[in-house]
């Protein structure tokens, strides 16, 4: 029987874990797909050992990974599959905060902040002299990766202070009952506890505020917190039917599905340029080994990619 | 068996009555160990009860300090009188603790408690409620020169009991007992575990200890029983069969059953 | 045997590459743990005090509520209230300990924040008593085999001498027992040490270089969790610090069994 | 001797004693209450959130992305499997070498060695028994993500249970019995087949189950060896497989437990899954009541046939 | 201590010699129980070993049968010669099973294998690799019938040894050492736990045993040695202080050692 084996990111399982489902159930079981959760890193590891068909992944592969599928004879196709919104969320008793922008957040956030900036209004001398409690994913997230590139300018450049969990509910826990919370996660979390949390609209490039939605990421408004995630498919097994029919099923029906988890698809233009790029093969990602910042899907897909 | 003490009792009518069962009974749950005990025990005289094993010597000795309490679904029948003042020891209204502090017991195995030989002695005063130091040791060396040990362990009181010798041991159990100060003691075979020199010392020492005290003691040992004992009790599956003076007893035992079970032809 | 071997192998193995990077004094003085920051810092002491803090909250609470559990159920319980009871404690140490993480963060924290408002929503605090109550099983349960072990006649011997329940359980049987009672408690203390889920969903995970239990931190085996679940490239210099935390929770834990070990033999049952 | 304001010293002293006895008897309940209150609260509490998803549809269904049409399928198989492949490699094992240890092994040095050894791996934290079974039966005998490996890991877990539960059982056997046997002419072998391994049975079977009941919850190492979180399939059934059929495919086959399902759903932002969550987390708490039950009523009963 | 035996053995040198020790003396590790033991064992006869607690009777009892080898430490000295084979039980190439198969043993407290009466006594033939069952059947009712439980258990041997009363599971033992058919048979005491009917029942049946088999029997009981024996051996702090027949011990014997001790002066 055909078995399709994917792991990898906690926060691309949910939309393949509803494809997974409805492709079975297409198939009517005769083929079968498997789906874990060992973290980008994880996933990609088993990939390019070539134990898994597929690998998800909440960010590009890196310069090591890279090696090691070099190594081991691995060819990859990259297929961007939807954005992550990374929303930044405080309690909703919190009356002076309107909005925020990116070098207000660096202030909070950088490493300098460590045991200095405690109050809110050392950073805003506008806000209030609350105690300021940061929250967000553990640093060996793709989602920290990324926050802290966008924000501070370096990936993995943080303050150590702040409440750390793997659990995106443990955060919402941990903001909802902080007067003074700040934190960040995926806008699915954010979605499901609108009544408990509210969101901060961020101040993009253009100088304007604004609260993440699904259409404000799909227009490309909300930035530069939004990211897109992938999936990895390993050039020999898209050669398998399976495989290839599952990777069609997935761009096909994707974006459907990621709406119903409360993720943000591609544009229809994207998803099939997506799929055009797995049919003719393109193996490589489109970055060169390190995550980017505030890129757009379509460019992605148009560059030529790199092994 | 009721008469056993009657036609005894007139011989020394003339000592005082220390404790005294009246129609005892015992039951463990459903078992009915003791039937209808009639039988004093004399005032600084020593008793001794003699029995083949499982007649129910020890039950009988246990039921003086109400160590029976301690296990469920045991139940006392009749009373057990104690002089002067003429409490039922087996009474309800009586707290069994109260009992155990005026009759102290010593096992048949050396049972000292893992700690000092000074805190082994003192423990009885302590659970009393005594803190005072001086006093305390006062009364430790005092019980131990009349458990007839201290000359051996004065140097070494901080020592654990359990480094004693066996014989020590259980002299050392009977200091502990005497520290309280105690109206009777009970001795279940205190000598059953030991060797022929150490089983001397503790028979001279129970000899000695009746100047001060009533004593109480089980054992399987005969010849024990009249060297040391002023009265004798033979009991047999859970009755008391005879009970009279020791020498009385031994020589010229009015029951057919003592008289076979002393000359050895049974037991 | 072959099981330990196995793990120290592994463990040294994998900690072998971490220690040619980062020298061992950094590793053991440094005061910050931010190994998977640009900036990292490779300083244990953080991840230790958070495992030390919350172990020491939780064996606040098991040690003399197991103590007193495992004394009354001996010496004070009847019969009856004896085999009921033993076994439902056994329950609570039964329970997965993923249930108690977020019994602790759900239900415990919102409790502790009502008396004590300051309280963050994540502390070793509520982790700690959660995990108190998972361990009293232990220490109770062991603590009363040591206890019933001890032979009647010495119980005998202190009734005997007019003492009560509480004199008797207190100076002479407790005494008699400590060998086992000693390894029951380095048994919880080895519990305490080694638990991960609770602390990885209660504790806060933030390296945190305190021993206030009132503040969220880090322990070790969260480290390790977070880190085995998370996106991390394996065989980096990050990846290979779980592996040297390993080894440092091994170090801690056989500590604490040696020294049971030799507490045992220090002070063998003399009955 | 005694005058009765000695006794009255005596009742005094007797009822200040006591009062300390009655206080702790209450102070007794009390702890034993703060340990019951907690187990009680924390099952109702997920009893009310989970008991309204509880149907025979969550036990058949196969997880999935909607809340209400996912069930536990796949991990209540996978566990149930994970458990049998435990229990057989721990059982037989442990109990070797538990007799080994009692009734073989000389004592000296080693055996002592071996004694800090066992009780220092109860000790070992169950996550570094992940990071030892991920490189040693995942990668280097390549079991891979399998219920094989997960089975053993959790064995390895357990051992030290084991090995204890039977070393106790074994040592309270009277020596009085082994002598009899042995003065019987047997040799060692049929002292153990006979007489020890027999009754100590009770002993022994307590031991493995409390140490499965551990096992089934355990999250952290079978999350290290990395078992799949949606899989909507089951293990083939012996000799159905796909060609090769035989009759152990299933211990290759990839599976989930019940504990990640649980865990998985905790981090799902739907509060729906929640509801799954806190069903799936009483199932489990389920599962290990009725494990502790049986080792309960086992030890009773066995025991009841064996009196020395 | 040697010529203990010398003097007394002139007086039966007819009778014949089932096993005899040699020098023999033992060690619990460094502590010496037993010295320079002689003393012969006389085929179809009761010797009975007699002497104070922990002179060392046990030991030399559980030597017969090598039970010290189960534990560590253990060393034996001297020779334990069996005949008609010449054989030293003691030595390193004689297999301890070899010898345990030779010579049973029945215990101070009655110790059944919690199975079932028909298995209690089949044990000693299934270590034997018997496994025919109408065999077994035989053997075991002719062990009962030997033990006279036969009677009693017929009907009931499916149920548990342990639910027999205390005299009836001593006797079970017995069975389960007659299964063997054994050469000698080594009693510990058999009777210190059980009550007097019983015992007279278990005195019975050594009585009539001896017709087939040899016996060494250890006691505390003086009147049972008496009764019983017809050697006797007196032993203190492990030597042989006096062996003779029993009834030459008890009325005269040759040491005061063991006079004072028989006539209860010490003990
Ligand atoms: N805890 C108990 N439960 C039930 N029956 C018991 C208990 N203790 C003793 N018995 C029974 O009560 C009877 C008397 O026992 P007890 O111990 O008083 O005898 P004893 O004369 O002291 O014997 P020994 O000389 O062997 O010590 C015996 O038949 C015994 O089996
Ligand atoms: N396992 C042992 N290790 C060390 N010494 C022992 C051991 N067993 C017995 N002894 C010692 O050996 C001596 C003889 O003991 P043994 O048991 O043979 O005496 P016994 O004559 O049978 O006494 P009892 O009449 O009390 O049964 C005693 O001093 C005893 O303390
Ligand atoms: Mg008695
Ligand atoms: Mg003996």
């Amino acid at each position: 029987q055909a078995l399709v084996k994917i792991d990898g990111s906690s926060t691309v399982f949910p939309i393949t874990e509803a494809v997974a489902e409805d492709f079975q159930k297409a198939k009517k079981g005769a083929v079968r797909v498997t789906v874990g959760i060992s973290g980008t890193g994880g996933g990609l590891k088993k990939f390019c050992r070539g134990e898994t068909d597929i690998a998800n992944a909440s960010r590009p592969i890196l310069d090591k990974e890279m090696a090691d599928c070099r190594a081991a004879g691995i060819k990859y196709i990259e297929l961007p599959i939807a954005f992550d919104a990374l929303t930044v969320v405080m309690n909703p008793k919190n009356t002076f905060l309107k909005q925020i922008t990116v070098a207000e957040l660096k202030t909070m956030w950088e490493p300098g902040a460590q045991g200095k900036v405690t109050k809110w209004n050392q950073v805003n001398p506008a806000w209030s002299d609350q105690n300021l409690k940061l929250y967000g994913p553990g640093a060996d997230s793709g989602t920290f990766d990324y926050f802290t590139e966008a924000v501070v300018g370096k990936a993995k450049s943080s303050r150590g202070d702040f409440t750390a969990s793997e659990d995106d509910n443990v955060l919402v826990q941990g903001v909802s009952r902080d007067v003074g919370g700040l934190g960040y996660f995926g806008f699915a979390y954010f979605f499901e506890n609108k009544d408990k949390l509210k969101a901060v609209p961020v101040v993009n490039k253009k100088g304007v505020a604004v609260t993440p939605s699904i259409e404000a990421v799909m227009d490309g408004s909300y930035e530069p917190l939004s990211r897109p995630i992938f999936i990895y498919v390993s050039a020999k097994s898209a050669d398998k039917p399976e495989v290839k029919e599952f990777v069609e099923y997935y761009l096909k029906h994707g974006g459907k599905l990621a709406k119903e988890v409360k993720y943000v698809p591609l544009t229809d233009a994207d998803y099939k340029h997506a799929l055009d790029n797995f049919s003719k093969k393109k193996t490589g990602t489109a970055f060169g080994g390190h995550s980017e910042v505030g890129v757009k899907v379509a460019d992605l897909l148009k560059r030529d990619p790199k092994e | 068996m009721n008469n056993a003490t009657a036609s005894n009792a007139s011989a020394h009518a003339n000592l005082a009555i220390k404790a005294e069962c009246r129609n005892f009974g015992f039951h463990y749950g459903d078992f009915q160990a003791l039937k209808d005990i009639n039988m004093p025990v004399y005032d600084k005289k020593v008793t001794a009860l003699i029995g083949p094993s499982g007649c129910g010597k020890s039950t009988l000795l246990r039921s003086f300090n109400r160590m029976h309490d301690l296990y469920p679904g045991n139940r006392y029948q009749g009373e057990i009188i104690m002089q002067p003042d003429n409490t039922n020891l087996l009474a309800q209204e009586v707290d069994p603790i109260e009992v155990r502090m005026r009759i102290s017991m010593v096992f048949q195995k050396p049972n000292p408690f893992p700690k000092s030989i000074f805190e082994n002695v003192a423990y009885s005063l302590r659970v009393r409620g005594m803190t005072n130091k001086s006093e305390l040791e006062d009364r430790v060396q005092h019980s131990l020169k009349g458990a007839a040990l201290w000359n051996e362990v004065k140097h070494r009181l901080n020592d654990l009991g359990a480094n004693l010798s066996g014989g020590q041991q259980q002299r050392l159990c009977i200091a502990r007992a005497l520290a309280a100060d105690p109206e009777i003691i009970l001795f279940d075979e205190p000598t059953s575990a030991l060797d022929p020199i150490a089983t001397a010392s503790i028979e001279e020492l129970i000899t000695e200890l009746k100047e001060k005290v009533t004593i109480l003691i089980v054992t399987h040992n005969m010849q024990q029983a009249a060297r040391i004992s002023d009265f004798t009790a033979y009991m047999y599956i859970g009755e008391l069969v005879e009970f009279g003076v020791t020498d009385q007893v031994f020589v010229k035992p009015q029951k057919k059953q003592t008289e076979d079970y002393i000359t050895g032809r049974f037991g | 045997m072959f099981t330990t071997a196995a793990i120290v192998y592994i463990l040294v193995k994998e900690s072998w590459i971490f220690f040619e990077a980062v020298p061992i004094r950094r590793f053991l003085f440094d005061t910050q743990w931010t190994p998977l920051f640009d900036d990292a810092h490779y300083g244990i002491m953080v991840l230790l005090s958070g495992t030390l803090t919350s172990s020491a909250v939780a064996l606040l609470v098991a040690i003399p509520l197991g103590t007193i559990i495992a004394i009354y159920l001996s010496e004070f319980a009847p019969f009856k209230v004896r085999e009921i009871a033993k076994p439902f404690l056994e329950l609570l140490g039964g329970v997965p300990t993923i249930v108690y993480g977020y019994f602790a963060l759900v239900f415990l924290t919102p409790l502790l924040q009502k008396i004590y408002p300051e309280l963050p929503g994540f502390n070793l605090l509520s982790a700690g008593l959660i995990m108190g109550v998972m361990i009293i099983p232990y220490v109770a349960s062991l603590s009363e085999d040591a206890m019933r072990a001890v032979p009647m006649a010495l119980r005998e011997g202190s009734y005997a001498m007019g003492a009560t329940r509480l004199q008797t359980a207190l100076r002479v049987v407790m005494p008699a027992a400590t060998s086992g009672i000693a390894s029951a408690y380095i048994l919880g203390i080895s519990r305490a040490v080694g638990e991960t889920m609770i602390l990885a969903v209660a504790a806060g995970m933030q390296p945190n270089l305190t021993f206030n239990p009132a503040e969220s931190g880090a322990t070790i085996t969260s480290y390790i969790v977070q880190v085995a679940l998370g996106d991390l490239p394996h065989g980096s210099i990050g990846y290979q610090t779980i592996f040297a935390a390993g080894l440092s929770l091994l170090l801690l834990t056989l500590t604490f069994n040696l020294l049971g070990h030799w507490l045992r033999k220090r002070f063998r049952e003399v009955y | 001797m005694m005058q009765t304001q000695d006794i009255q010293a005596i009742r005094d002293i007797i009822r200040r004693a006591k009062r300390w006895d009655a206080f702790f008897g209450v102070l007794g309940i009390l702890a034993l209450m703060v340990g019951v209150l907690t187990f009680m609260t924390l099952f109702v509490d997920m009893a009310i959130q989970g008991m309204g998803r509880i149907d025979a549809n969550f036990f058949t269904n196969f997880p999935s992305r909607r809340a209400e049409h996912a069930g536990i399928l796949s991990a209540w198989v996978g566990t149930l499997l994970v458990m049998l492949v435990t229990g057989l490699a721990a059982v037989p094992l442990g109990v070797a070498a538990g007799v080994y240890l009692e009734e073989y092994a000389p004592k000296n040095w080693l055996t002592d060695v071996i004694e800090i050894n066992i009780t220092n791996l109860a000790g070992v934290p169950s996550i570094v028994y992940g990071l030892l079974a991920l490189g040693l039966f995942v990668y280097q005998f390549g079991f891979g993500q399998s219920i094989l490996s997960a089975g053993l890991t959790l064995a390895l877990l357990i051992l030290p249970v084991v090995i204890v539960a039977t070393r106790e059982a074994i040592r309270a056997i009277p020596q009085i019995i082994r002598e009899g046997s042995y003065a019987c002419g047997a040799t060692t072998w049929q002292t153990v087949k006979d007489h020890i391994l027999p009754y100590s049975s009770a002993g022994i079977l307590t031991g493995v189950i409390i140490g499965m009941a551990r096992a089934i919850g355990e999250t952290a190492p079978i999350i290290t060896i990395g078992a799949l979180t949606f899989i909507a399939f089951l293990p083939p059934l012996p000799f159905t497989g796909v060609p090769p059929a035989g009759l152990l495919d299933w211990l290759f086959a990839p599976f989930t437990v019940m504990p990640i399902q649980m865990f998985n759903w905790t981090s799902r932002p739907e509060a729906a899954f929640q509801t799954n969550a806190a069903a799936a987390g009483f199932i489990l708490v389920l599962m290990t009541l009725a494990m502790n039950g049986t080792a309960i009523w086992l030890r009773y009963r066995l025991r009841k046939n064996i009196t020395w």
